[in-house]
């Protein structure tokens, strides 16, 4: 089963992932990775807010083309991504992941794959407010060199260029 | 209808603008002496994107944007 | 926070994970991962209980241990390790692995990194009832490969031999 | 008290007991000769552990266990 869902608001995780993991009985093991909006208690980063904006035409649809990547590649029995975009706060949950599938490294490394797509490769974009502002966000030299594990070519995006 | 040209992220800053109408049509040249000089220099580099009618460009160049298309300018992303 | 358990009786991950995510403000991101018994609705394994046994002497210390190393070399924030012993039905939960930290990576692979260890390197061991009676289960090749992953020296175990 | 030697897994089905109990000390060719050839057999394949007072040996022909000890024969595990 792929579920893909862009979010204008809020999510509880663990809301989304018992439904996920009861609706593929039979399953060998589930993988989740949640990222949060980072900062606040006992984070001194100064962070106020995050904001991701999208381009709706394009955003939807190549998160669909990872997920029906991931799996075929990891040999999922089920997929699910979902993506928050808007205004969050310090704490609230940006990004969910989970994948089922018969054997666990099948599981773990779909969501590994597709969050490194998602970091890199996917159509958002970050900024963060503190107090002197907003300021947007660029992908990080890692988020690259962890995309690129994924390719044999190396290259540094691996989005769908469409048929242009 | 004309080519409406969006601006994401950083470039929306930049352009000072969400999005800008022009005539139809709209090739490479035209799009960079239509944005101004600071989001063109973007647009020249390779990090820089840009989609047509909801596809991306293999070769940015290689725009021929007509009546009622929606031309994309996508920086560099970061999601998650 | 380091939350490792032994448990006989079912567990619902959810209700671990939450609180465990909960526990952690300013976290980046979550990883977890679940293990379930497979078999049943959908899968013709032929499984219809197993059981999983310990020493325990040793188990819940090696597991505590495992725990230190993971939190030490993935620079954690918190991690939660539960695991089942005794007799458990097709569908119910075998093990969970929770892994908080500020960036993604350390959370992943750490989760990574414990169930590996957890699958061939701890004190368990693994018997499925089939139509024919109970079968011990060995780790797999794979399993030993997995492990290996972790460690420059490529031995075969990972335990900690104590002071003997 | 006595030494008490415990059978982990399918070493367990194969020793037809959970535990036996036998006079202290018990060294590594007194616990050979105790356990039964079929288990004898396992113990001597390398990735058959051995713990004695809740401490796995680096080397199983060191056993030296003495009065109140516990020995444990563990076999390769499958957790997870």
């Amino acid at each position: 089963m792929k579920d893909v869902r862009l979010l204008t608001e809020m999510f509880i995780p663990g809301a989304l992932v018992g439904p996920f993991t009861q609706a593929h009985p039979g399953l060998g093991g589930v993988c989740t990775f949640v990222g949060e909006v980072r900062g606040g208690e006992g984070q001194d980063t100064g962070v106020e807010a995050l904001e991701l904006s999208h381009y709706e035409p394009l955003t939807l649809r190549s998160m669909e083309e990872l997920a029906d990547k991931a799996i075929e590649r990891f040999d999922l029995m089920g997929l699910l991504i979902v993506h928050r975009v808007g205004e969050m706060r310090v704490g609230e949950p940006i990004v969910l992941v989970s994948a089922a599938a018969l054997h666990r490294r099948g599981a773990i490394d779909a969501v590994d794959f597709c969050m490194d797509h998602l970091k890199s490769a996917a159509w958002f974009w970050k900024r963060e407010k503190r107090e002197e502002g907003w300021r947007w966000i660029e992908p990080h030299a890692g988020d690259y060199a962890d995309l690129a594990r994924w390719s044999k070519k190396n290259r540094q995006f691996d989005l769908d260029q469409g048929s242009s | 209808m004309a080519v409406k040209i969006v601006f994401l992220g950083p470039l929306r800053d930049m352009a000072g603008a969400e999005s800008q109408e022009v005539e139809a049509p709209l090739d490479w040249a035209g799009l960079l002496a239509t944005v101004g000089d600071e989001v063109a220099a973007q647009l020249s580099e390779e990090r820089v994107n840009i989609a047509c009618a909801g596809r991306v460009l293999a070769d940015k160049s290689a725009l021929q944007a007509k009546d009622g298309d929606e031309v994309a300018l996508l920086p560099p992303v970061s999601g998650g």
